[in-house]
């Protein structure tokens, strides 16, 4: 179903949350759970299957956290 | 009024308050950016004028500016900070205005690093503005002592008409001790017979210029800054003298690096080692009369945070009598009592043996 | 008698408050003293850390990069960052809420506080700095908890509630070592 | 074969930033990173780096750099361009650095028609050195340097440098944008392109103001501090193309 | 009793210039202490010399006058300004010394708003030291930095400071006016006069750049270097009220 | 090529023209604004690049930007304009940049006047910029030797990767004197190790800084700075020794003032007197080793066009086993034959009565 | 006739003509015949009579040669 | 053998290019030769001057302030300004044309030559430096006629007919004394 699929490279994350303020389908979040290697909070993905490849999230990311394939769209 | 815990930075901007200053301009450059934070909160509760100068450049200019009405008049920075205002000083000095300059010194050269440095050491006694000028440099080792200074700057800044600085270094100006803010009462300087306020109804029209396009003129200008500088020389150098009566091992120091050597010092007289040390608190004028008496001076240390630039000076003052040399740690990194004591007990022994 | 405290935590943590607390303190009983931040670090939101040197003698280098007495680490960067440098018979009041690092311990005393969780409990993650302080008036002879209270009120005297959690915390910390 | 939609562009190293956590300074990087890696140019480019937050960038941008004094960027630029005129050469400066203490050397190179780009962020604050009031600190705007908010009538009004800039003959392009929304940052890159393809077809200096947020120095959490840009700076600094050609005789 | 059509203004001192003849630095000079004088401000006022031919015009103003450094005229008026609010404050400079070295003064005492008046001359050349290309100097303009003239490929088009200075929000006034005529003079008194009267009302920074000649920089003969200001000067540098008002947010 | 008749300004940029500088920032001032002027005639015959910079500051910075390709650059100003270059000279040698810089200086201080003067030998040799770092500077007496030192500091720019200045005065700046342009052949130096040009097909990204956040790092990189200056130290002495064997007593002096310097020993070895000169050629290093050969000499004159400068050197080289005076004129005043004579015949008079 | 009467600080005027370039009437001319104090030619009045008082030749001196009186416009 | 001369006159005079091709002559006949302007003047058009000096022997200072050995005086102010450091035995070349001033002269050998008016009458007054060249190479050795005449033809070597009053200018010169 998902148009794009996330590759986060959880430990760049500085959890600044502004990948998840600008995520049209609200399926971003942060991590509260596990701190990454910086002390950081990460964002993580809620609800992958959900996601528009819209990139807004990479395209606001100031820290190259996020990279995103193209989903398999020919099963959507 | 009791002692407070202030920082460094804030002992400039209230002693500064404490001595009349009322007009502070500067710009943003750490580890001194508490100067004029603290100017810019202050000194309006004082009808004081704080301006956020568009460089340093500016800055100097600006205190050339409102010195000229003969006010005590502030600026501060760092490094390279500093270095910007070499040429504004340098007028400065030329056409007689009093001002202080606070130097808060980081580590270079160029853009280095932010931490503490006493590297500037001749940026500061040797100018590096134009022609011959001199500025005289206070350097603190406490922040009570920071807070007598500042106050001290201004009032030889006024009684010579010449720029004044005081040099810190980092660690100075970023920590915090107990200080008692005393104002201090010098004579009153009157600068009415100079100063540039609008010619109302005086006769004359006051002028602040620092050229003198005939030679003659020039020449005569210089030799009567000359006659100042020898005065300065002559009445203003400062220094403590710890420990020296007996001291096989001088250690000369300042600000920062002088209080680690007292702490070794100390140690180290615990431990029956006769080792003493010349503070320079003057840094131009250099305390050469400090030196006169050190009867049993077999070897000097110059301890700075710098790769040795003061050392020039302690030679000179040595007069070649016993050897000198330079100790220190730079980049910001400080060096340890044990560090610093057992370059004494080094020096120490090799004197020994010369013996 | 001289004091050499490194208080390091995060920069939220309000370890640069706690170590001018410390400060004041000192100066009420006229010790000498000397307080530095760590300005050195450019990484914002990053760790934070300040020396407090205590004497009844004058005090040389503000800095403490070696001979620690009394460590306090709020987090564990500090405490690993730090750790090594506490002298032989000094101590190190950790925060135990955050951290479970294991580290080299067999010269040193290791009071463990669990300041954040307390801070946590008495309402306010902010007071965990205060936390600490209790402990460190329990550890430190210089250092009285009245006086403490003292300094603390005076600190804290425009936020009113601020200032009965910290008076809790304070007592909290006292009694969790 | 799997496609991506968004990349990592080899216009930047791997390094970290060292930027506070939202700070746009990253967004900003990237963006010209991309262009110069879109452009194909990240072997001939020669980036210059100035004295601010951005001090480091040379660890990020994927390129030759020389780190330049507080302000003097464009100076340092027109030396390297000079000797390397095919080369690709930017200034990457916050604004206490171009608009303040830089002020005669940006308006000197942009007078002398210099074929570079300048990278202009704009932050309205001195954010390296802890938050200090810049020439483009707003009205009102709290700073450490303007306790009580910026009094214009004792530091002035804000400094709208695209509004100068365009007023210089020589300057080929102005352009100011923002990064407070993924939109905004897509417009952006467009004039950030277009301000590097200038150089490449040597038609002459062109200049990207760049809104940027602060929020360590504003003292509001990041996505706030977007907020902020959008509702507070937009205003007084509106966006669009400024100049897009010389002014000839 | 006989009557006055011109008389020698009380705002200049008797001393003679060192100006070259036919030099119309003397004629700007006479034309500020006439304003100076209808005003009746001579006395409260503070002239700002900088450096350029008119360094030394502190000795022919009738006024207190303070020698700045190259360029830095502006930040010397900001600082004895803010300590005397009330009285008047003047720049008198070259455009060598405010639109090259000074460029970052002028421009932050603008934006700062400051209550002063700048009379900036503008002579498109280095007069004082020898004729070498100014920011002003006209395209194709020898000088004895450009020898083949000034090439705007290398050297860019010349700067409009008017223009310039007019897309500052906290400037009051902003005029340029010329010397080559007597209607010329006359016009360039009001826009002077303007200037004061502003800085009287506390209104703010006015700005007046006068086209002036250098005769000798230029290798003209006094009169033709009128017509050269007139025929050459006029049309990149049009006269008129660039703004009058400061922008409000 | 044969004699030319040139001026000294001419003779600056002809004979960087000659070591392949094809670079010149630089800004007008009197009295070297024929410097920039021979650079933007002759520099664009040479497809080189001049460009006329808003400012002095402006101009140091745009060397640094050009050195920073690895390729010969210059500037030249004089005394306030060089004030306003120090923030950039202690950049150069931060981040290890070879360039040259020539100050033509003029009476100070401030705006001072334009004649000839030798006032900023603190400025050049002491730097003012901020930190630990050195500037190697040169001092010709005669246009052939300022063709031949343009052209080594060149080279010893490039062999140290560090700013070097040439120090001349207006004097010499503005007289002509028959000069054989010869291109001085040197090692080649190659600067693709650093240089920045674009990273092409390297590797790795050259990067120019002088930023060094970590102390440690800014020690070792002030260590390996400081290296390089002893090395500078220990190999580019250069001085000239005249009459020095038997000399009772010597003048110390460089650039113009030793050329009046020469002309009176002349007339005073004419009449018997035993009088010598040590013409320092580099002042920073100061060429000390020079001093170590004088057996008969008994008292010291430093002759500077200064209020007194180089003397404190010269004090420090004396290791004070005589006595060393300063002796000048200033504000663009030179002393003439029968001044320095005289002085010289007094102090010569002084020692023998001390006797 | 003279509507306005010039009052000449001849050693002042360095001889640059400019106001004779401006005289409506044309009345003004460089002194071949004496150099001034300065060593200058300076300005010298032809025909005062014809003068119309416009002023334009002491706008325009730039060294404060001229002043000019009222003439006596009663007889005129 | 040391000949310091000064050369002083009007702005437009020639006087700098006069004491050039004094100075190219020198070197012609290997002799060491300093040439300096005085550039000290702020007044423009005003006076010009320049020293030159002529030596066999390494030449010190540039600078004539004093012992001159001869003067020419191509106006008044200048003479004026001068005379009194002509050394006694020195000589002074007084452009007769502009100047009548009466000075002393009593221990100094005076040539008076009418430059100005050679020079209109010849055709050119820019000519009158060269006059006086002529004159000049009367009075000292080591400066000859013919040399006069090949150094000028080099240094206008552009300017065609200016060449031919040159070198009249020269020869009338060098006859009128
Ligand atoms: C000559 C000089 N002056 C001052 C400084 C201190 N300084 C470092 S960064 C900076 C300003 C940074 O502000 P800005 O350019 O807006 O960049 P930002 O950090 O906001 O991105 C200043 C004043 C310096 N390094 N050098
Ligand atoms: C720092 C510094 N740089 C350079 C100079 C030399 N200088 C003196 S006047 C001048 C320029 C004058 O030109 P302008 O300002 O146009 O005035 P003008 O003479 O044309 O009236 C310069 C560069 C100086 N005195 N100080
Ligand atoms: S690509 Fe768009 S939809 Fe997918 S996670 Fe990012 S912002 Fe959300
Ligand atoms: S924007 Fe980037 S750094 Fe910020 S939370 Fe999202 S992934 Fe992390
Ligand atoms: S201080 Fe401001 S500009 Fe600097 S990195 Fe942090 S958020 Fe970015
Ligand atoms: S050089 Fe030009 S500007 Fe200067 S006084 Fe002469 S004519 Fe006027
Ligand atoms: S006032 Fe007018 S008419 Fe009379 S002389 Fe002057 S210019 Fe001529
Ligand atoms: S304008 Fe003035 S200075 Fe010029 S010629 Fe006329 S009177 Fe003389
Ligand atoms: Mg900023
Ligand atoms: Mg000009």
């Amino acid at each position: 179903m998902a148009r794009g699929v996330l590759i986060i490279d959880r430990n760049r994350c500085k959890g600044c949350e502004l990948c998840i303020s600008v995520c049209p389908v609200k399926i971003l979040s942060l991590d509260y759970e596990n701190a990454n290697i910086k002390g950081y909070q990460p964002m993580k993905i809620l609800s992958p299957e959900k996601c528009i490849g819209c990139c807004n999230c990479a395209v606001i990311c100031p820290d190259q956290v996020i990279e995103i394939m193209k989903g398999d769209t020919n099963h959507g | 009024m009791g002692k407070e815990l202030m920082k460094g930075s804030e002992v400039v901007g209230a002693s500064a308050i404490l001595a009349g200053c009322n007009y502070f301009f500067g710009y943003p450059i750490t580890p001194q950016n508490e100067i004029p934070e603290f100017m810019a909160r202050e000194l309006p509760l004082n009808n004081g004028v704080f301006v956020q100068a568009e460089s340093e450049t500016a800055a100097i200019n600006m205190v050339y500016g409102a010195a000229s009405s003969g006010r005590r008049v502030m600026t501060s920075s760092s490094s390279p900070g500093i270095a910007l205002k070499q040429e504004g000083i340098s007028y400065c000095a030329g056409a007689q205005l009093p001002c202080v300059i606070v130097s808060v010194s980081r580590a270079g050269p160029g853009l280095g690093g932010i931490l503490t440095s006493q590297a500037d050491y001749n940026q500061a006694t040797r100018g590096g503005g134009n022609g011959d000028y001199n500025v005289p440099v206070y350097a603190p080792a406490d922040l009570q002592e920071l807070s007598e200074l500042v106050q001290h700057a201004f009032y030889v800044a006024d009684k010579y008409r010449n720029p004044v600085m005081v040099l810190i270094d980092g660690t100075l100006a970023q920590m915090m001790e107990p200080v008692e803010l005393i104002k201090i009462t010098y004579p009153e300087i009157d600068h009415m017979q100079w100063s540039v306020t609008g010619r109302k109804d005086r006769k004359n029209n006051h002028i602040i210029s620092s050229i003198y396009l005939v030679a003659d003129e020039l020449e005569q200008h210089n030799h009567w800054l000359s006659k100042k500088y020898e005065q300065i020389v002559n009445l203003e150098e400062k220094a403590e003298i710890y420990q020296c009566e007996d001291a096989e091992i001088v250690v000369v120091a300042y600000g920062t690096s002088s209080r680690i050597a007292r702490t070794s010092i100390d140690n180290l007289r615990e431990k029956g080692v006769r080792v003493g040390m010349i503070r320079p608190i003057s840094l131009w004028p250099f305390p050469f009369s400090a030196f006169e008496n050190l009867p049993c001076c077999k070897y000097c240390l110059s301890v700075e945070l710098s790769m040795g630039q003061m050392v020039s000076d302690v030679i000179l003052a040595s007069k070649f009598k016993y050897p000198v040399t330079h100790f220190g740690r730079v980049g910001g990194n400080m060096f340890t009592n044990s560090e610093l004591e057992s370059e004494i007990l080094t020096r120490m022994s090799e004197v020994a043996t010369n013996d | 008698m001289e004091r050499r405290i490194v208080i390091a935590g995060f920069g939220g943590q309000g370890v640069l408050t706690l170590g001018q607390i410390v400060s004041l303190m000192a100066m009420e009983v006229d010790l000498n003293v000397t307080w530095i931040p760590s300005y050195g670090a450019e990484m914002r939101g990053g760790t934070a850390n300040c020396a407090v040197i205590i004497s009844d003698k004058k005090i040389g280098s503000p800095i403490v990069n070696d001979k620690i007495d009394i460590l306090i680490a709020m987090n564990a960067p500090s405490l690993q960052k730090f750790v090594g440098l506490v002298q032989t018979g000094g101590s190190v009041i950790v925060n135990k809420s955050i951290i479970n690092s294991i580290f080299d311990n067999a010269d040193k005393f290791i009071y463990e506080v669990n300041a954040t969780d307390i801070a946590l409990r008495i309402g306010d993650i902010r007071c965990a700095n205060i936390v600490v302080l209790g402990a460190l008036c329990k550890i430190v002879n210089e250092l009285d908890l009245s006086l403490a209270k003292r300094i603390v009120a005076k600190k804290f005297v425009k936020k009113c509630e601020l200032l009965k959690l910290n008076e809790l915390a304070l007592f909290e910390g006292f009694q969790s070592i | 074969m799997t496609d991506f939609l968004f990349q990592k562009t080899n216009g930047l190293t791997d390094k970290q930033t060292h930027y506070c956590p939202g700070c746009t300074h990253g967004i900003i990087h990237r963006l010209v990173a991309e262009v110069l890696e879109d452009l194909n140019v990240v072997e001939e480019t020669i980036a210059i780096a100035s004295v601010g937050c951005s001090v480091l960038s040379y660890e990020y941008f994927n390129t030759d750099s020389i780190q330049a004094s507080h302000g003097r960027a464009p100076a340092v630029a027109t030396g390297i361009k000079r000797v390397f005129p095919n080369q690709i050469v930017f200034t990457y400066q916050g604004d206490g650095d171009l608009a303040s203490i830089g002020l005669a050397e940006i308006i000197a190179a942009a007078g002398r028609g210099e074929n570079i780009t300048v990278i202009f962020v704009n932050n309205a604050i001195y954010g390296m050195t802890g938050g200090q009031m810049a020439p483009t600190s707003l009205v009102g705007q709290k700073t450490s340097t303007s306790p009580l908010g910026r009094n214009p009538l004792l530091a002035g009004m804000p400094l709208k440098m695209c509004e100068i800039m365009s007023q210089i003959p020589s300057v080929e392009y102005v352009s100011r944008v923002s990064t407070h929304s993924p939109l905004a940052i897509r417009q952006a890159k467009v004039a950030i392109k277009k301000a590097f393809e200038n150089q490449r077809a040597n038609r002459g200096f062109s200049f990207v103001e760049i809104l940027s947020s602060c929020n360590i120095g504003w003292g509001l959490p990041p996505v706030e501090a977007l907020k902020w840009i959008e509702s507070r700076m937009i205003s007084y600094y509106p966006l669009g193309v400024y100049k897009d050609g010389k002014d000839l005789e």
